[in-house]
């Protein structure tokens, strides 16, 4: 199988091993990525906060670029990306206003029908069944924690993609990789997201009440499909239990690192060795276990 | 959507959001779900009643635009389908227009220095954003526990990604936002 | 004569209970619309033969619009139903005859639906100003019109 | 043919935009036309004087009025014409109003087109025959279909006044909601005990026939004269022979095979039951669903217990035909769930208080059940996962209520109170409680509500939170309830023990079918309309049918009551004459040509049409031909439209008419 790839600005910085885990557990699968060429952030939460026009503008020249490099689906990791590229979609979709200014502004007509998948329906796309069929490693003993947070799910109008208020299917990718998704109250709740630098204090108390619900739902490990989420939830971890004290270390994990567990790769190469959470007591409560296929 | 009887900056919200704030009927359910209601000064409500009320530098000298982190919570489960997030971003852009002073500084320098790297670059280059903000906030010391290790793992690296296009992406920048982007 | 502004002749059968007293409404909110419909009023699209049709564009019409109660609210639980059945041979029909059958509107407008009624007439008044006018059966009338005399 | 034409100025309303004199002068000039004129008001006293001299003067046989739509005074210009001497069938309206002035500005379009249509109706009324208006008789006797207390109401009204009554339940039991709640605003007195004694009364009244456990299956006929069928589903128990003395009840061995209906779902009840014990009729039900006999072929206990061998297994549903002259729909309503819906339907569900699956968050009558003397706890005040008593409440209102995202965008109107009877009614049991009601605004209208949510707040200190509830959520066996108050612009957050929704009151789902199968309209929402809402509020769009109760919109006990009073008066009314006269807009076969095709009985949607075998003088057959019942057609026409030979017409509406009226467009084009 073949896609588009928006890695998005986090992946080829302080998400790199959200790219990485991601390429090493899709080489297994047999399915590769063809990255958009030239391709520019999109904006972030920053774009929609300064100019409407802007947050449309610039992932709708992604969408041109992909289009005009011949791909159909392209897929968006980052949760945001993910979430701009969809909205700035549905707008030029349906808002003709707002098309025309985009196009004026891009100086190229905009045309529909490009399909954006974020890293959860890419997995459905490739099929659960056959992500089950490359369990290498026996995790079933693991407590998983989805955490959706905000882009992924909202504005379900716009999206279309899980419930927003009750999600389930990461948790399906998780049950296929053997692991145990835990019932929890906190996964669509919101981290604090951008304001990880200008209001690290926002950050770090409702990064903490996630952390927290998470754990007191016996969860062992937090899973995410956003590298600003993993960001708010790993990076600042230590200094949330440094200012709450009392409280245990938890590890985030991006659902392709989880995946990759599962499938018995190189941990290096799932770059579970940059969190800042350590991961290392997590692989050694991992029992090898080879599955008959 | 256009009429004559409304005030501008009425106008102005309903062009960028395609809603009109008259469809908020005061509920609350967007101020109970938000997950940063404790650290705004005016509720979510509250700014929506300012605008309502026609109290518009009320509302844009709010805390709570600043705030906003855009997590949508209120969007989705507004019974009246109306959208305080976007009424928000559009609330922030008009502000930026209109030259009202942020009574939230940092972020709006965190967004400034991020637009200024895309601007720049064409993607978002983490050291750089983090330079740039620092020097404009003056906060200097803060992550200094966090950042070292960031580097040394190389999730931060010291050259920016570059686009080749970077031209384009100045001027489309340039071009959607008023107000001063530097 | 053709120097003239083209104005659209439209015949509407509408139906007594849900049309015709939607149009009713939008008289009463003082909806105004374009002149150029004319209607005739019966108890159900049900009642309509598909030769009226024919005749009224044999008579002059340019456009023919039917408009009924929505499916599931007719006044005769089902005429809408026979109307609707009917049309779908009515329309090879009208090809059959040479009458061009994108000049035959079709609407369900309720007796609550006033300013639908409104965007309908006016929007087949519009569609068949850039149609122009049905000439055919104009011309045909005039060459049978003279052996006669 | 002589025909006048009068012409209407209606004040300024059709002469502002419509030059009426010229319009006049006009139809003066077409043929047929011997009399033309206007006049300011032709509908006025003087107006019709007009016509009436005029017809006499120039010795009219028809006439065309031109003036407003002919729904509004078709009749008033057929009488005047009538009392002139000409067959009101001879008298054609143009709508030069609602059809012309009103919709247009151009004063000479707008008189052209006034002269068009008068015009075409001159035309037709050329064609026009003087017809006589068809008498029915009225049955009278009514079908009540709703055995709640809107529909016990209605029927006893109708049978106290001396006629039939038949009552149609689809429940084992009438009584409806009322029977389920606890005690009653703003009285506070108990429900059940005002209830009961009704629909005792109801049982014993020897006009009314009581059909519990059955349904409307399908309606025919008009306005004094439905035929219904009723569809009486197998209890297996012959209601003839059991005396409810509840034995069988009492040995069915599989005691709590199913959710109590009843108790919304908070009790068990075993395969053969009673839905409550007031029970009326006090006749149990076999679940077939669940019952052992009927799932393993063994068992029978009941059948053995029975002295009176009441139990038949072998019953069938059966179909009874009923004759009445009006029809009350009181079929009620039904409570909103919170539950999550397929992505088809319009209505999603509140994921954020859980879709329902928190066992501490009930609705609004499962709290009536709680709160109940005679519900599951025995009027105990105990939540629903442990029995324990809840110390902290949280009542929230307008949920799926004024919610246009998830649910319906109308008020359900009775919320405010019941949740402020709820609260008071917790106070009243657990003394040392905290309760909280959140709401968006306190709709108490009516006599001595307000005073009573006044009472609940101020006497019993309920603490009223202005504003909506975001989530709930489970946390140690407390219920975290997140809300704002909007007065105090703070943030709430309660751990409550419970958490009571008052859920919208919507239409019963299959309350569109029921709809369809009587020919009368709903609204989006399913509630069946009223005819006008203001004039009409009782009536349907189709006469001889009434509304009553929460079947139309929500609405609380009294306002039932009243509504249900009224439609009673309504069927009373119809009942005060012998015979109705109906348009006599019905089809006519003309015998000599029809061809006995009978395409037109295929599509009659009222089996009007019937075959009628045409004899010779020796008594042979010699063809059969369509024949219509005019007491059964309605007048839609479609027989006229299908026939091949045009053998079958629709007076008023034939085709000559419509023809004509089609022809003067050569001219009018």
């Amino acid at each position: 199988m073949n896609f588009g790839y928006y890695p998005g600005c986090s992946l080829s910085g302080t998400a790199k091993e959200f790219n990485l885990s991601l390429k090493e557990v899709l080489k297994n699968l047999d399915t590769d990525l063809q990255e958009i060429n030239d391709w520019c952030c999109c904006g972030a939460s920053s774009a929609h906060s300064a100019s409407h026009l802007l947050a449309i503008a610039l992932p709708a020249r992604n969408l041109m670029l992909a289009k005009e490099q011949g791909m159909t689906e392209v897929v968006a990791p980052c949760a945001a990306c993910f979430n701009r590229l969809k909205v700035s979609q549905h707008e030029l979709k349906t808002d003709e206003h707002i098309r025309i200014k985009t196009e004026e502004l891009l100086e190229t007509k905009y045309s529909d029908g490009l399909e954006v998948l974020n890293l959860i329906s890419l997995f459905q796309k490739i099929g659960l069944d056959k992500i089950k069929s490359h369990n290498k490693i026996d995790i079933s003993h693991l407590n998983v924690a989805c955490y959706y947070g905000c882009l992924l799910l909202r504005p379900y109008d716009i999206l279309k993609f899980d419930d927003p208020e009750k999600p389930t299917l990461m948790e399906e990718v998780v049950k296929a990789t053997g692991a145990k998704p835990v019932d929890w109250n906190f996964k669509v709740e919101c981290c604090g997201a951008a304001h990880s630098i200008a209001h690290t204090e926002i950050v770090e108390n409702l990064s903490m009440k996630i952390l927290d619900d998470a754990v007191h739902h016996k969860a062992d490990v937090i899973v995410v499909a956003c590298p600003m989420c993993h960001s708010n939830l790993d990076m600042r971890q230590k200094n949330i239990i440094k200012h709450n004290p009392g409280r245990m270390e938890i590890p985030i994990l991006y659902l392709s690192q989880l995946i990759g567990l599962s499938m018995g790769l190189n941990h290096k190469k799932l770059g579970l060795d940059l969190h800042f959470i350590d991961t290392a007591p997590l692989i050694a409560s991992l029992i090898e276990k080879e599955v008959a296929v | 959507m256009e009429n004559n009887h409304v005030h501008p900056t009425i106008q102005k919200i309903i062009n960028l959001t395609n809603q009109d704030p008259a469809n908020c009927y005061q509920c609350g359910k967007c101020s109970a779900g938000c997950p940063i209601r404790d650290y705004f000064d005016d509720a979510p409500n509250r700014v929506i009643r300012f605008v309502q009320l026609g109290m518009y530098d009320r509302a844009l000298k709010s805390k709570a635009i600043w705030l906003c982190a855009g997590c949508q919570t209120c969007s989705s489960r507004c019974p009246q389908n109306f959208e305080p997030a976007k009424f928000m971003d559009a609330l922030r852009e008009i502000a930026a227009e209109e030259g009202v002073t942020p009574s939230d500084k940092n972020v709006q320098k965190f967004h400034k220095a991020f637009l200024n790297q895309i601007r720049n670059n064409g993607r978002s280059f983490e050291l750089g954003l983090i330079r740039d903000y620092k020097l404009a906030t003056g906060k200097l010391f803060q992550d200094i526990d966090a950042a070292p290790t960031a580097i040394l793992k190389g999730k931060i690296g010291f050259t920016p990604h570059k686009i080749k296009d970077t031209k384009k992406i100045k001027s489309i920048i340039d071009k959607a936002v008023k107000g001063n982007t530097k | 004569m053709e120097t003239e502004k083209f104005e659209p002749k439209i015949v509407a059968f509408v139906c007594n209970w849900c049309t015709y007293t939607g149009a009713d409404l939008a008289g009463t909110s003082r909806l105004k619309q374009q002149t150029n419909a004319r209607l005739i009023r019966v108890p159900c699209t049900g009642r309509i033969d598909p030769v009226f049709i024919i005749k009224a564009f044999e008579k002059g019409a340019d456009g023919v619009l039917v408009s009924g109660c929505h499916p599931n609210d007719c006044h005769y639980n089902t005429g809408n139903f026979h109307a609707r059945r009917r049309w779908i041979f009515f329309r090879q029909l009208l090809d059959f005859v040479g009458i061009d059958s994108s000049r035959l509107y079709f609407s369900w407008v309720s007796a609550s639906e006033g300013k639908k009624w409104v965007d309908v007439v006016d929007g087949v008044i519009n569609s068949v100003r850039e149609k122009g006018p049905f000439n055919g059966y104009k011309k045909l009338n005039k060459e049978i019109e003279i052996p006669v005399k | 043919m002589r025909i006048g034409v009068f012409i209407c100025h209606c004040g300024e309303n059709i002469g502002r935009t419509v030059d009426c004199p010229s319009v006049a002068k006009a139809c003066a000039n077409f043929s047929g036309v011997v009399h033309a004129e206007d006049y300011k008001y032709m509908c006025s006293d003087p107006g019709q004087n007009l016509i009436k001299q005029a017809i006499k003067e120039k010795n009219l046989d028809a006439v065309v009025v031109g003036s407003c739509s002919p729904h509004m005074h078709e009749k008033t210009f057929r009488k005047a014409c009538s009392d002139a001497g000409i067959n009101p069938y001879l008298v054609e309206m143009a709508n030069l109003r609602e059809h012309c002035s009103w919709i247009h500005d151009d004063v000479p379009l707008a008189t052209k087109k006034a002269i068009d249509l008068v015009r075409m109706l001159v035309e037709k009324v050329k064609f026009n025959e003087p017809l006589i208006p068809i008498r029915v008789p009225v049955t009278k006797r009514a079908l009540v279909i709703g055995g709640g207390i809107s529909g016990i109401q209605a029927s006893l009204d109708i049978a106290n006044a001396g006629y039939e009554v038949v009552l149609v339940e689809k429940e084992p039991s009438i009584g409806g909601h009322m029977s389920q709640l606890s005690e009653t605003f703003p009285t506070l007195d108990c429900s059940q005990c005002i209830l009961t004694p009704r629909m005792v009364e109801v049982y014993q009244h020897p006009r009314i026939k009581l059909m519990s456990y059955s349904e409307v299956e399908n309606v025919e006929g008009f306005i004094g004269n439905f035929s219904v069928t009723i569809r009486k589903k197998a209890r297996s128990v012959k209601d003839e022979l059991c005396t409810g003395c509840g034995l069988c009840v009492q040995k069915c061995p599989i005691k709590k095979v199913a959710l109590s209906d009843f108790d919304e779902g908070l009790a068990t009840r075993p395969a053969m039951y009673v839905p409550f014990p007031q029970a009326v009729p006090n006749i149990p039900v076999i679940d077939r669903s669940v019952c052992t006999y009927f799932k393993t072929g063994k068992c029978q206990l009941c059948k053995k217990v029975c002295g009176r061998e009441a139990i038949d297994f072998e019953q069938q549903d059966q179909f009874i035909k009923e004759d009445v002259g009006a029809i009350i729909v009181a079929t009620g309503y039904k409570l909103y769930t919170i539950d999550k819906k397929p992505d088809d339907n319009p209505i999603k569900g509140y994921g954020e208080y859980g879709y329902g699956k928190y066992k501490n968050v009930i609705n609004g009558l499962q709290f009536e059940r709680i709160a109940s003397a005679s519900g599951p706890s025995s009027g105990e005040m105990i939540r629903p996962s442990d029995k324990t008593v809840p110390k902290k409440i949280v009542f929230i209102q307008c949920v799926g209520s004024r919610d246009e995202s998830k649910g319906f965008s109308y008020c359900s109107k009775i919320c405010c109170m019941y949740t402020a009877k709820h609260a008071m009614l917790y106070k009243h049991k657990v003394h040392d409680g905290e309760a909280y009601v959140f709401y968006m605004d306190i709709r108490a209208g009516g006599k001595n509500y307000d005073e009573f949510v006044r009472r609940a707040i101020e006497e019993d200190g309920v603490k009223y939170i202005r504003g909506r509830v975001s989530k709930i959520f489970e946390e140690n066996g407390k219920l975290i309830v997140k809300g704002e108050d909007t007065i105090a612009g703070v943030r709430v957050e309660i751990d409550a023990d419970m958490v009571v929704l008052a859920t919208a009151m919507t239409a019963q789902s299959d309350s569109s079918k029921l709809a369809q199968t009587l020919s009368v309209s709903y609204d989006k929402y399913g509630f069946i309309n009223e005819a006008h809402p203001k004039l009409k509020p009782v009536e349907t769009s189709t006469g001889g049918i009434f509304i009553a109760g929460a079947c139309n919109a929500p609405r609380d006990i009294p306002d039932s009551v009243s509504m249900a009073s009224a439609a009673a008066a309504k069927a009373l009314v119809l009942f005060g004459s012998d015979v109705l006269e109906r348009e006599p807009v019905v089809a006519k076969v003309n015998e000599a040509t029809c061809a006995g095709c009978f395409y037109c009985q295929k599509v009659c949607a009222y089996n009007a049409v019937e075959q009628k075998e045409i004899k010779d003088r020796q008594g042979n057959v010699i063809k059969v031909v369509a024949y219509v019942n005019s007491g059964l057609c309605q007048g839609c026409g479609t027989c006229n439209a299908t026939c091949p030979s045009k053998s079958i017409e629709l007076l008023g509406f034939k085709d000559d008419q419509i023809y004509a009226q089609i022809n003067s467009f050569a001219e009018v084009f």
